[in-house]
């Protein structure tokens, strides 16, 4: 589904990503996990076109991705809830959600706003609501809901347990895990590595700029050297 | 900034000052140069309201003019040398800057921005409407400063032009000397703290109010005396060095020459000085030609043109 | 006489009272922790306690003074400070610059001798930059020292949030979501620094949704829910409670610590 | 009394004028956070371009048609040109080339053009319509009228359309707005579109009645921004409301206390204005968690 | 050669007054060389654009006399510009002649300053002999905020008692005013006005006229010299501008002035030259410069290359037919110029006609 190839990334003239390689097969949940600073959310914006890249090549669903504008990227089925959260601040909650599902006018929005509401109850009650007066967790579910109104083959998740009450956490988790039911393929990104390696079915390891490690997230989970760099165990 | 490019940067602009003139072909060179400096002085002050601080002002001419007609009317009205009504301006337009500074400055952005204009007009409208004051549009007479017929009497004998290139250049550096010290001070600190975040700034102890205030009389008696030396100089002043176009003018050299940079917005002072001097031979193509200017630095050079130099040969380095 | 001492604080937003008649108090050296589900009012609270918000109703005092509705500034003069859920950076200067600033009070002297670099000023300054060093050594960021703050990743800016607070050398430090954005692993280091810290004899409030770190540290936990204050105690009690399991812990509690861990 | 209405038919006249000048701000303003201050360059070309080409020959209406869609164009030649390549300069940059794009085509303007004062003829004739002693020019009432629909235009557009909205999502937040699918290039393109569109439009109602030059957008500009601010910038309510209340204090002030300082008077009471409320009468203050 | 400096308004606010003066200058430049120059030396002309900006104007005087080297200096569009350059050409030593209004550039009377336009408190005077003449003792006044309409209130108040004529209100609009119904409707509900004084250049004064007609005042209108050109009716518009009067210069009624006038061949030659080679109306301003370049030319005819004999020759100037009128000067008196030089014009049918 989605293939990344020596994919190299700077910010000016510092180079954060070294050529990463990275496969998410369609219908898997993917996480990759890493140190602060390691470059994971570079390496989603790279996925959504907000970064740009210097080296290496995207494909996706069988198309070049690379040359791709970022606002073409949600049409092909490429959706992020990404890190901060980045909702407009000065919008409602509502037009938030509606402006999720920009690129479509038929009556499947109201329906997929109700899912969003029924997902995440509190927004419902905050619809009308600047959604930048919004507590921090709640941000972060409009966030995901927002991302999810773009009816993505692929969802890309920056830390979307940052901030959210344990519930909520593992009501995070059960969604992605119904999302793989409904066919959306998920790569995620997570600090709460062992949350993320437990429902995922492989994982890669990155440290400064590279992948150090990949594999079945179970055999991820019994490495010793994960489990004392990453799960504190 | 390392401690020592402070002084790297002084020295700097000190032999530039001492070293142009070897090469000026005529006396007129002096009166661009002296223009230079006095608009440096007047940019270097906003650096520290905007650059430092963060907050916008498009009014500070009329502190310019403030300082100018200070010089106008004390010494006729008060019988004050020309000297000590600089203080005088200086000392007016602070006090003035406190008051408006007070209620204006808890604005933000354009709304700050809109504030200090009408606080330019404000001062420009009486200065032409009072005419029985300020001659009205047509400006009045300012007396010349006694220095220079003091020097004479040393037998220091400087022309006009030569002697305010060297009081214009004078009161810059010491103006830049001070924002360089204020940059590296705790309250200059604070002032750029203030300018990423508020709230972060106020909960570390930082009065925000108390530090913006400080930084618009700050920025209020540069443009001051700034108007005080160019009335003094032309030995005329008119409403004109209080107006709009004069705010953002000095604004427009401010963030061309480089906001955070002291150096920088002086260089965009000199830059803005000069360039009408130079597209006389273009008259026709003149306003054509400086708005091209204008836009051309700001896209190619994004943050002005000194740091955005510094940063593309820094980048270069690594 | 509490350092700290919260009665009765609320406050609304249009309609929704978002913390209603809350009170704790905290001596030197204790770690409370506010708990609650999201949107329960806890940043809310912290932005009172710390003077962002003013609040209708109730008294913040410190050291038995009441100091509800006093500016942040003087706050902080007095010892209080906090850092943000939602980063609060001053990105355009240097990580140490953004430590200094944090010394703000000690550093800071008469403005003319700062434009004149009198050499008190000097000295100050100098004081302060290297104990800014010291510090950013403290939580490993030294190397980043004359970095731009607004290239740092997001970890790496929590840190920064911390020790910069630090600076201030307060007598009460207010921590919202500390290790959020963290990795076990990380979240253990700044597990290790607020223990610290509060034997060092700060008084520490402490939001967190990590679990496992609010049970290891805290000493007392007060847990919100729509506002209000639905219970308090040890953490062993609380995590007990099953109000609170049903508003915010979840049924299965020892899989959500676990899910953090 | 009828002096007092006289005062006040003036207010509105001049505050129509303002206001929309004012409405021009709100949609650049909106997209992206920049006071776009050549919007009176766009004031100016819409009634230089329609007084040459009416006396080239052209029949008003078409010369006025034309004059805006060459606006138009302009407009989006400076964001692509100008704007565009700068994008993530600081605010103050943009603002800085703004003002640079108003010198130049100031200055084009004067070459172009030429340096004199021009109009062409009302719409509807010159005979004053009389009111209760008070009188009012019939351009007048295209004035206000014209401030009136392009209100209700943008007021619609902002509030009822998605891509209304998209162009606030890409003032608040251009990062999201990309990943919502929505082409935040193209949103500049068309704001910069209908920001001049307005802007030549209140050129072609204003000039019978101000008069147009190669120099009258500065002016212009600065009055629309204070009106706009005085609003609330962003606002289409402000725009409107703000332009009128600037017309009427000027008017008034003209009237009853001294034409000398009526301009001071109305940035007197902007800034008590502002002094309660900080974000204009119809501004939203921004909600900035921390 | 010999050096000529110039500095005018050519663009800014004023470019109404320097934009013609700029052209006038060049062609008046160019004629001369072309008809071989001064005593075959031709004159080399450098021109500035001050944008109306008094502290360029002086950067440029400056320029002139120090980099240029110029013998002798026009400009200064503005009392503030002239003012500014005045101060230059007194320290330097070179001759100057101004084009701005205002008395106080040559009274007191400078060494080495002249002016060809006639002074605003002279316009002031012309208004109120012809207000004498027609019974009008109480006037309202309504005048704008720009350097020429506050300079000329401020005389018209100060001259109008000496001909017994009261003001009786006193406004004021910007310079970039739309409407001035307010103004006018005060001065039409203040009891006794007999006539409306608008002291004033630029859009000011074509909104004033228009704004009069439309609110139906019936006084009389007198504008300034400052809008005396052709493009003030079209403005105004021919219905709303009948009837008002101005002092202006021979230059606006070329073609009807009676042969005998001494002025005709000056005007209709001037006239004829600027309109072929710019294809635009001419203007009292641009005759300003006209008249200043003349002046000069005859005056380096004797003086040369040497400012201080420019200088005296300037001042030995007698009888001189220019398009504002005819010069003599003296080293009391810098203008030369007397009331008999300004002509009462009214318009009619969207046209200009003589009065006396
Ligand atoms: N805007 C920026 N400018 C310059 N450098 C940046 C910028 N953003 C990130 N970096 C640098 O790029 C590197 C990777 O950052 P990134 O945010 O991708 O890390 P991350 O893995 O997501 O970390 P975290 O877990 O803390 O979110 C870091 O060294 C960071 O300092
Ligand atoms: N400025 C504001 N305007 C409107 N509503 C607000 C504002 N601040 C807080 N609220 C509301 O108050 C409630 C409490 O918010 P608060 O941020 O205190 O929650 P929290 O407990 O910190 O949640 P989280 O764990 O998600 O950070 C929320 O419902 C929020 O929407
Ligand atoms: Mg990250
Ligand atoms: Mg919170």
């Amino acid at each position: 589904m989605l293939t990344v190839e020596g994919l190299r990334s700077a910010y000016g003239p510092i180079e954060v990503l070294h050529g990463v390689d990275l496969e998410v097969r369609s219908g898997e949940i993917v996480t990759v996990v890493g140190a602060n600073g390691a470059g994971k959310t570079t390496l989603l914006h790279c996925l959504s076109g907000t970064q740009p890249i210097s080296a290496g090549r995207i494909q996706f669903r069988g198309d070049e991705l690379t040359t791709v504008p970022a606002y073409r990227r949600l049409r092909r089925g490429l959706a992020q809830s990404p890190e901060g959260r980045q909702i407009f601040t000065n919008l409602s909650v509502e037009e938030n959600l509606r402006l999720g599902a920009f690129l479509y006018t038929d009556e499947r929005v109201e329906r997929d706003m109700q899912d969003a509401f029924a997902m995440f109850p509190i927004l419902r009650e905050k619809r009308n609501l600047v959604a930048g007066g919004l507590s921090g967790g709640q941000q972060q579910m409009l966030a995901i809901a927002r991302a999810l109104m773009g009816r993505p083959h692929c969802l890309l998740l920056d830390e979307p347990s940052m901030g959210l009450a344990p519930l909520i956490v593992a009501q995070i988790f059960e969604v992605v895990e119904s999302l793989r039911a409904r066919d959306v393929t998920i790569l995620l990104v997570e600090q709460n590595a062992y949350g993320a390696l437990k429902i995922a079915d492989r994982g890669y390891v990155m440290e400064t700029g590279r992948i150090s490690m990949t594999g079945p997230a179970a055999e991820l989970i019994a490495d010793p050297r994960i489990r004392e760099a990453y799960l504190g165990i | 900034m390392k401690l020592s490019s402070k002084w790297v940067q002084l020295a700097a602009l000190a032999v530039l000052v001492a070293v142009l003139p070897l090469f000026f072909p005529s006396g007129y060179y002096y009166r661009v140069g002296a223009l230079i400096f006095v608009n440096g002085l007047a940019v270097t002050g906003l650096v520290i309201l905007i650059g430092y601080a963060g907050q916008i002002s498009l009014g500070h001419a009329g502190f310019a003019g403030i300082g100018g007609y200070a010089c106008a009317l004390a010494p006729e009205h008060l019988g004050l040398p020309p000297s000590l009504s600089i203080l005088l301006g200086a000392a007016i337009s602070a006090l003035l800057a406190v008051l408006i500074g007070k209620p204006i400055l808890r604005l933000r952005g354009y709304y700050l921005a809109v504030a200090t204009l009408g606080f330019g007009i404000l001062v420009s409208m009486v200065l032409t409407n009072e005419r029985a004051l300020t001659g009205g549009p047509d400006g009045m007479a300012v007396q010349g400063l006694a220095l220079r017929k003091i020097l004479r009497g040393w037998g220091w004998r400087l022309s006009s032009g030569e002697f305010w290139y060297v009081m214009s250049a004078l009161a810059m550096l010491l103006g830049v000397w001070i924002a360089l010290n204020l940059f590296q001070s705790a309250t200059g600190r604070a002032m750029r703290a203030l300018h990423g975040s508020e709230v972060a700034a106020r909960t570390v102890g930082i009065d925000v109010a108390r530090l913006k205030l400080q930084a618009f009389v700050i920025s209020a008696v540069y443009a001051s005396v700034s108007g005080s030396l160019l009335a003094l100089q032309n030995k005329f002043v008119t409403p004109d060095i209080a107006g709009f176009m004069h705010s953002i003018e000095l604004v427009t050299m401010a963030v061309l020459g480089g906001v955070g940079s002291v150096v920088g917005a002086v260089t965009g002072g000199a830059i803005l000085t000069l360039l009408p001097q130079v597209l006389t031979v273009f008259a026709e193509y003149e306003q054509l030609v400086l708005g091209l200017v204008m836009i051309l630095v700001m896209i190619f050079l994004p943050r002005g043109l000194l740091p955005s130099i510094a940063a593309k040969m820094k980048g270069r380095g690594e | 006489m509490s350092l700290l001492d919260v009665s009765g604080l609320g406050i609304g937003f249009g309609g929704l009272r978002a913390v209603d008649n809350v009170g704790f108090s905290a001596e030197p050296g204790e770690i409370v922790s506010i708990i609650g589900p999201n949107g329960a009012g806890k940043t809310t609270l912290f932005n009172m306690i710390s003077g962002v918000y003013l609040p209708d109703s109730g008294h913040v005092r410190l050291d038995g003074r009441d100091v509800t509705g006093a500016a942040p500034h003087r706050l902080a003069r007095m010892g209080l400070t906090r850092t943000f859920q939602n980063l609060q950076i001053f990105q355009d200067m240097t990580v140490l610059e953004n430590v200094i600033v944090g010394f703000h009070q000690s550093e800071s002297g008469a403005l003319l001798s700062d434009l004149l670099a009198l050499p008190a000023a000097r000295k100050r300054s100098e004081i302060a930059r290297m104990q800014a060093r010291e510090l950013l050594r403290r939580v490993r960021l030294d190397k980043a020292a004359e970095e731009l703050a607004g290239n740092l990743s997001y970890g790496a800016l929590k840190r920064l949030e911390i020790v910069r607070a630090l600076a201030m050398q307060p007598r009460v430090l207010l921590l919202d979501e500390p290790a959020a954005g963290c990795n076990a692993v990380e979240t253990e280091e700044i597990d290790h620094l607020i223990v610290e810290l509060a034997q060092s004899g700060i008084a520490i409030l402490l939001v967190e949704h990590d679990m496992k770190m609010v049970m290891r540290i805290s000493n007392h936990v007060v847990v919100l829910d729509h506002g209000e204050k639905i219970a308090e105690g040890s953490p062993e009690s609380v995590s007990k409670n099953p109000d609170v399991i049903a508003a915010y812990l979840g049924a299965g509690d020892e899989e959500s610590v676990d899910a953090d861990s | 009394m009828d002096a007092l209405l006289q005062f006040l038919l003036s207010g509105v006249t001049v505050g129509a004028v303002y206001a929309l000048v004012a409405l021009g701000f709100t949609i650049i303003y909106n997209a992206s956070d920049v006071v776009n201050f050549a919007q009176g360059e766009f004031v100016m070309l819409g009634g230089m371009i329609t007084v040459f080409t009416y006396q080239a020959g052209l029949p008003l209406p078409l010369a006025a048609v034309l004059a805006i869609a060459i606006t138009s164009l302009v407009g989006v030649a400076l964001n692509k040109l100008a704007l565009e390549p700068a994008r993530g300069a600081p605010v103050v940059s943009l603002i800085i080339i703004t003002i640079g794009a108003s010198i130049f085509i100031r200055g084009a303007a004067q070459l172009i053009f030429d340096k004199q004062l021009h109009r062409f003829p009302s719409f509807s004739g010159d005979q004053p319509i009389h009111i209760l002693g008070a009188t009012l020019v019939p351009q007048s009432l295209w004035v206000i009228g014209g401030a009136v629909l392009v209100f209700i235009g943008l007021w619609l557009f902002f509030t009822k359309t998605l891509t209304g909205k998209a162009v606030l999502a890409t003032a608040n937040n251009r990062l999201a707005a990309q990943l919502v699918g929505i082409n935040t290039g193209w949103i500049m393109t068309l704001s910069f579109a209908l920001s001049a569109a307005i802007g030549a439009l209140a050129g072609v109602l204003v000039t019978p009645i101000t008069l147009v030059g190669y120099d009258v957008g500065v002016g212009l500009a600065l009055k629309g921004f204070a009106a706009a601010m005085l609003g609330g910038m962003g606002n289409p309510k402000g725009a409107l409301v703000g332009g009128i209340a600037l017309g009427l204090l000027e008017a008034l002030t003209a009237g009853y206390l001294s034409s000398q300082y009526k301009d001071a008077v109305a940035f007197i009471v902007i800034l008590a204005v502002l002094f309660v409320m900080p974000q204009g009468l119809f501004g939203k203050s921004t909600t900035e968690r921390v | 050669d010999i050096k000529l400096g110039a500095s005018v308004s050519a663009s800014g606010p004023a470019a109404f007054l320097g934009d013609p003066e700029a052209k006038t200058i060049e062609m008046m430049v160019d004629q001369i060389n072309e008809e071989g120059g001064i005593n075959g030396e031709k004159i080399d002309l450098v021109l500035y654009d001050d944008g109306g900006d008094p502290n360029k104007a002086r950067t440029f005087a400056t320029r002139l006399v120090e980099d240029d080297e110029v013998v002798a200096i026009i400009g200064g569009s503005t009392t503030g510009t002239t003012m500014s350059i005045l101060s230059v050409a007194e320290d330097a030593e070179v001759p100057f002649i101004s084009l701005a209004g205002a008395i106080q550039i040559i009274d007191p009377v400078h060494k080495w300053v002249f002016k060809t336009p006639h002074t605003d408190r002279m316009a002031c005077e012309k208004i109120f002999s012809d207000m004498q003449k027609k019974g009008i003792t109480k006037i309202g006044m309504i005048s704008g905020t720009d350097g020429f309409g506050a300079s000329m209130q401020a005389q018209c108040k100060d001259v109008a008692p000496k001909y017994a004529i009261e003001i009786l209100s006193d406004e004021t609009y910007g310079p970039q005013d739309a409407d001035m119904t307010p103004q006018l409707t005060k001065i039409r509900n203040t009891q006794g006005v007999q006539a409306i004084l608008n002291p004033g250049f630029g859009q000011g004064p074509a909104i004033v006229t228009r704004n009069k007609a439309q609110l139906g005042i019936d006084l009389p209108l007198y504008e300034s010299h400052g809008v005396a050109s052709d493009g003030f009716i079209e403005l105004a518009g021919a219905a709303a501008a009948e009837g008002v009067r101005l002092p202006g210069t021979a230059l606006l009624v070329a073609s009807i002035l009676p042969e005998s006038d001494p002025q005709k061949p000056v005007v209709t030659a001037y006239k004829a030259a600027y309109e072929a080679k710019y294809g635009e109306t001419v203007s009292t301003f641009g005759g300003y410069a006209h008249d200043a370049v003349d002046l000069m030319s005859h005056a380096m005819k004797t003086g040369g290359n040497d400012p201080a004999a420019i200088r005296d020759a300037l001042e030995a100037t007698q009888g001189y037919v220019g398009t504002t009128g005819i010069y003599s000067f003296s080293p009391e008196d810098h203008l030369g110029l007397d009331l008999s030089a300004f002509k009462m014009l009214e318009i009619h049918d969207g046209g200009w006609t003589l009065i006396d």
